[in-house]
């Protein structure tokens, strides 16, 4: 068992960064004040938050009054589609989204359905991407809502927002992205893409976990989520977590200025492993668009392998990666994202995810190219069902 | 939250106190609020020549009792007319905008001692 | 100026101990890992989670799987009383409150009347206790949820809950009490209290801002309020705020095992400060109940002074306090507290808070004892009010 471990699952979260963690320490040390009080420790606080805020609305290019802190990307999510759903109802009650987004976004709107909102699941191609001409297709009289994530968790595919976003305008309708994942991998910027309601999570680009925020377009219909002090304008309440806040802060601000260097080191390493895998194994297929993908995530399915049994025995050898197995939850479906792109159950079950960051190096890549094939061998091996493969020869999947 | 030079006249407010037979007087504002304001002005030949404030309010209300008073000190009445709580707010250089409406209190002051000077000129 | 900050707002928030910072600080460096994964960095910090959540639940005396952690007091107390009214609404659509509740408990309760709940604020006494028997007196045949909080924020009186639960039960209506202010000053029991739902947050027994617990009782019947991931046994979504959750189980920990002797030493000090303000002070009142208050609260009017000019001159001498009066916030009504004790506004806007740590010594109410009189002085001084009273002599309120 190797000691260090290399880590390989960035998409679930990231490391917090030396330099965000001390501008945080003092807001968990002496400088403790309730941002509400209007005493000098109470004050710091408060500008504290608020170059925060400036932070942010510089990194996504929108305005400092546009920006809202929440508790993470699930909080986020469920304040956009709620909120908005809710606040726009005497207009229609009919919602567009797709069948790959997360479930920060779906089970938000399952909720809405049995409230009496209707919800359109718009499938992706076979690539992870949405046509945009499907979600045209889906709109209706009654359409108040439009929610697309901007890059999906489990296979990375880039989704085209800002053309769903001039679709949803032609129309007059709110138009959400869940951009937790894009944040810190891709440039983004809310004029551009035209949207009003985005949504990201600190902890997936270097940043604490616990913390997020909101980004609502100026004029954007929508109802207070967490409802009782006047904190953030009136528009979410609860006293503020200083030090989260500030590490959002610093955490965008760095990672916006190293975007290009970042993703490009990333993807250098990706496409390395990308081809490794695919030429060192059989039975092997990569899941998501092969270009329009973040550039920090692989993500394949092996035959005849399940995805809970290869993360443990990577585990062993110090690799930490995930799977969209559903036996990594104990649930029975195996991941929404892999059946929406068309993968049969029992190649869904046999997927690996791997996300890459800034701490990885091409040693970590040639590491896990060493690894996985044995491993992948191993549990074959065992299967009963590569058994009569073998006899028959091999086949591509 | 309030700038320096609100802190500053809220901490050392300038013409503090009452004038004893003052040639106008006025008290606006209401406790209930938070916020009352009493101005006394001491009038010669049209020119305020002296005045006094008393305040109970918010840091914000003593600071623009102050800074007002400053302002119409040596004025003609004409000029202390003229004066805003834009102009008030200026001189503090700026205000919380949930403080605005305790500098429309400073120039309500103003404006109400003076109608009582005008009023007993003509009562004279 | 004096340079050392006195610190007698801990009912606004309190410093992260010591301790409680140190437990946190592997989960805010190495210890990233994200709790639903499977390999050991992961393993690792659901462990931290679990160890959190049974330490909550010991100082609460509840069960393990009763403890759910939140991003902290205001989503404790729009979780239990959203979820538990839409939950049951099948059973009636209407909720019992007091009219001294916290605004996270009474805008939630707003925003539950829009959409066709009805709910009956029942007035406290003038010491700021709810008579039991007019909650009894305001139950209906379709009352489903009743909210009282276990101690006041702004006076600090603590509520009858044990005999308001009792009657709960015995209507079998659903019972909930934000002791966000209580914990980790009085001892709290849920089984004994006889509660099914307990609001609590981090930071106001010196842990962290952005992280709370809600307790909810074995078979109560509540939705969840954020929706998403699997997290919390599908009851609250989201990535945990691992170092935060850790900090709360420290800290609450700590407060329990030393409530004796951290309550009976600020009650002493509070005491003394309320003894020393009633003499050396003319046209003073202390606001709430002179003995059924928390250890650490005491709260006056001034009259002839408003509480921020009051505030602001405090913190020129280094002393961190608080206000009821609308001038603090900007907003037009003073504490709703103070007015439903029968204050006029006037009164109400003249308050202030004293709130007690541990951190605060007998010297410090000395200090405070010999600033404070002239600061009321020089502000009545400059009072057109108090003028004219003392043209006409003393006078008590
Ligand atoms: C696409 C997406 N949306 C939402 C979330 C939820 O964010 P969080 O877990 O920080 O609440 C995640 C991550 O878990 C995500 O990947
Ligand atoms: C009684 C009470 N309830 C709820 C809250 C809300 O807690 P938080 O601000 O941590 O969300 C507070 C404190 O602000 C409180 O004092
Ligand atoms: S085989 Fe055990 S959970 Fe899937
Ligand atoms: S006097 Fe009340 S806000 Fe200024």
């Amino acid at each position: 068992m190797k000691e260090k471990i290399i880590y390989f699952d960035h998409a679930a979260t990231t490391p917090i960064k030396k330099e965000v963690l001390e501008e945080m320490i003092p807001y968990l040390t002496e400088q403790y004040g309730n941002p509400s009080t209007i005493y000098k420790l109470g004050r710091e606080a408060k500008k504290a938050i608020e170059l925060a805020r400036e932070r942010v609305a510089k990194a996504l290019n929108a305005d400092i009054e546009e920006i809202y802190f929440t508790s993470g990307g699930t909080e986020s999510d469920n304040w956009a589609l709620k909120g908005t759903a809710l606040a726009n109802r005497d207009k229609g009650r009919h919602i567009i989204t797709t069948t790959i987004e997360h479930h920060a976004v779906l089970n938000p709107l399952k909720y809405l359905e049995k409230i009496g909102f209707e919800v359109t699941y718009v499938p992706v191609e076979p690539n992870g991407i949405v046509d945009p001409n499907k979600i045209k297709e889906a709109i209706r009289e009654d359409t108040i809502l439009i929610s697309v994530m901007l890059a999906n968790n489990e296979i990375g595919t880039i989704q085209p927002i800002k053309e769903i976003a001039k679709i949803a305008k032609e129309r007059e309708i709110i138009i959400h992205t869940d951009a937790v994942q894009a944040v810190g991998q891709i440039p983004i910027n809310v004029k551009d893409l035209g949207i009003d309601l985005l949504s990201l999570s600190a902890h997936k680009f270097y940043g604490p976990k616990g913390v997020g925020a909101l980004y609502i377009r100026k004029g954007t219909r929508i109802h207070p989520f967490l409802q009782g002090g006047a904190q953030e304008r009136n528009k979410r309440a609860g006293t503020e977590n200083v030090a989260g806040i500030v590490g959002l802060g610093k955490a965008i601000e760095i990672a916006n200025k190293n975007l290009n260097e970042y993703a490009s080191k990333l993807q250098k390493l990706r496409d390395k492993l990308i081809d490794g895998v695919l030429s060192k194994i059989d039975y092997v297929r990569l899941n998501g668009d092969r270009y329009q993908r973040l550039p920090n995530n692989a993500n394949f399915s092996f035959e005849f392998v399940e995805g809970e049994s290869l993360l443990l025995l990577l585990d062993t050898k110090g690799i930490a990666a995930s799977s969209g197995s559903a036996c990594t939850s104990g649930s029975l479906e195996p991941s929404h994202v892999l059946l929406a792109i068309g993968l049969e159950p029992e190649v869904a079950h046999g997927s690996l995810r791997i996300t890459l960051g800034e701490d990885n190096t091409e040693e970590d890549i040639d590491y896990l190219l060493e690894v996985l094939p044995e491993i992948v061998s191993k549990l074959r091996e065992m299967s009963p069902l590569y058994e009569s493969v073998k006899k028959e020869g091999n086949k591509d999947v | 939250m309030y700038s320096e030079k609100v802190l500053e006249h809220f901490m050392n407010p300038r013409n503090v106190g009452e004038i004893e037979n003052a040639d106008g007087v006025a008290q606006v504002g209401n406790p209930k609020c938070g916020d009352v304001m009493k101005m006394y002005l001491k009038i010669e030949n049209g020119v305020i020549v002296d005045v006094k404030f008393k305040t109970l309010g918010c840091g914000a209300a003593i600071a623009t009792s102050s800074i007002a008073t400053e302002m119409i000190k040596g004025k003609t009445i004409e000029e202390a007319l003229k004066i805003t709580n834009k102009a008030v707010t200026e001189a503090l250089d700026g205000l919380p905008p949930n403080k605005l409406h305790c500098s429309v209190l400073a120039e309500e002051a103003i404006k109400a001692a003076i109608e009582d000077y005008l009023n007993k000129q003509k009562n004279k």
